[in-house]
């Protein structure tokens, strides 16, 4: 059940952190009432690495929704499912890696996809959002069951510069 | 964790108002949902949702929106929402909702919305 | 590395949570850039169990000093100790519980105290803090080699019936 | 994780006011160190530490303050802290220090304490 802290080590891919470990690791209960803690986390996470406020809201909203997505659709809304979620900080050019794992039920990652918004009706904003907020999104089954979801997210040339700008400023006046 | 979303609900002329405060996820969509219901039954003229309390929302709550929307569509009653806060103002542009709905700036303006 | 999470079990001890998993681990390196996630965390978790504004703030920081411990005199500063953290909610009559682990320098228990206040210089306030704060605290060197702390909160009877209130208010004009 | 704490630093009359806004914890009480350091450099008449911007400041926060009142003390120059947030206030007050400092509610006022 511990495993997938460990699993990551050889397979990560993106950026420059092959073989690290991640900075934060999480695991928790698929319960509804524990997603406000983890978005508090992403948050200020996503902060220290230099995310603007806009940004950040979106990234808390992706991670919300696609943890909403495996106690919905991977554990059937049962609140004993295991997730486990992996944060890392990205160098070069600075952003982050973040990867979900549940042990729910699999789908084929092919059936994982935002709908038509022109159609309006409620649900089926999730992924929509979770592609449209994130650099990288990639859905895949994982071979002892379950699913994973990595999600990468780069700053943005300004938020590069503010976040530059905000060292050299410290003290002056 | 037991901390359900307060919904208060007051009145103004024909309107009803509900403020909800908290963030609105999966775990607490389903108070809005029955607020509004309730609100409903009243058969008001104008139901309006003042978000101004509301620093967080995620579609479970976008959806609840849509879906007293589409009810107060059916039943004649105009739906207005005030107070959107930057944070939920993004989750309503990136899902592309904010033209669907009647916005305005304050209760009192949207009494008149 | 692992096994904090799993060892718990059959080993705690205080309220209604025996062998119960907490409802969130946290597996995180010494690394002071991460206080403030973990700090954003437990806010919003101390929320969820109904903790006031007031408490919240406390807490934060009982576990800020707690971690500043681990960082400081457990990994005397180096980045790349582990240090893991359980979160569980009590129920009857509420409260939280909140266990770090790591595997930094041991010193006896006994030597962790708080100082004399009386006797204003800089330092020497964490102990002090962490004590005041929770309603117990109880370090143990962990026979692997490390510390382990372990820090339970319960509801104020305010709080507790602001909790019971915030539940039946709910939709009421 | 670079975000160092920023404090903006200014001067009314003969006093110097500093600004740090920010969380201040273990990975950044030493920008606030540095600060009060080089302020002190300029041999003021009076230190305004302005914390209106600080919504949480843990025991390393506060030891600087407290290293910094006695630097200032050793150098006869006054320090005031002004602006001190709710949470903020909590921490003095759990750590007894509040009756150490002098402490104002306006730069304004900071400048004639
Ligand atoms: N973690 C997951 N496990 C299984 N299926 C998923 C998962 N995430 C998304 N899906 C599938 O993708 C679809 C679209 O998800 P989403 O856009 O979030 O809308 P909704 O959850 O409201 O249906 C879901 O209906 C579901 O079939
Ligand atoms: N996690 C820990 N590991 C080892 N020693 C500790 C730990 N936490 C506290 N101590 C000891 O307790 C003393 C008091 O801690 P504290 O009140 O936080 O003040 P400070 O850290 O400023 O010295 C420390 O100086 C240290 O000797």
């Amino acid at each position: 059940m511990h495993r997938p802290f460990f699993r990551q080590r050889g397979r990560v891919r993106s950026g420059d952190f092959m073989e690290r470990e991640p900075e934060i690791s999480i695991r928790l209960f698929s319960d509804p009432q524990l997603l406000a803690p983890i978005r508090a986390l992403m948050d200020a996470f996503a902060k220290g690495v230099g995310f603007s406020e806009k940004t950040r809201g979106l990234l808390t909203l992706a991670l919300d929704e696609a943890l909403a997505n495996v106690i919905r659709h991977g554990y059937e809304e049962r609140k004993e499912g295991l997730i486990w979620i992996n944060f890392w900080r990205l160098r070069e050019p600075g952003g982050i890696r973040v990867v979900l794992e549940d042990l729910g039920r699999s789908v084929d990652p092919a059936l994982i996809q935002s709908r038509n918004l022109d159609d309006v009706r409620p649900g089926g904003l999730g992924v929509h959002i979770i592609k449209e907020t994130m650099s990288e999104s990639s859905w895949e089954s994982r071979p002892g069951g379950g699913m994973r979801l990595t999600l990468v997210k780069w700053l943005s040339e300004e938020e590069r510069q503010q976040s530059a700008q905000s060292q050299s400023e410290n003290t002056r006046p | 964790m037991n901390q359900e979303l307060v919904v208060e609900q007051s009145s103004i002329g024909d309107a009803i108002v509900l403020r909800p405060s908290g963030d609105i996820d999966m775990s607490r969509a389903s108070s809005i949902r029955k607020a509004v219901a309730e609100a409903m039954r009243a058969q008001p003229a104008r139901l309006i949702m003042d978000l101004s309390h509301v620093a967080y929302m995620d579609s479970s709550g976008l959806a609840t929106l849509v879906e007293a929307l589409q009810h107060a569509m059916r039943s004649k009653v105009k739906f207005i929402l005030v107070g959107i806060t930057p944070r939920v103002k993004s989750a309503f542009e990136i899902t592309k909702l904010t033209g669907l709905f009647t916005i305005a700036t304050t209760v009192e303006e949207a009494t008149k919305a």
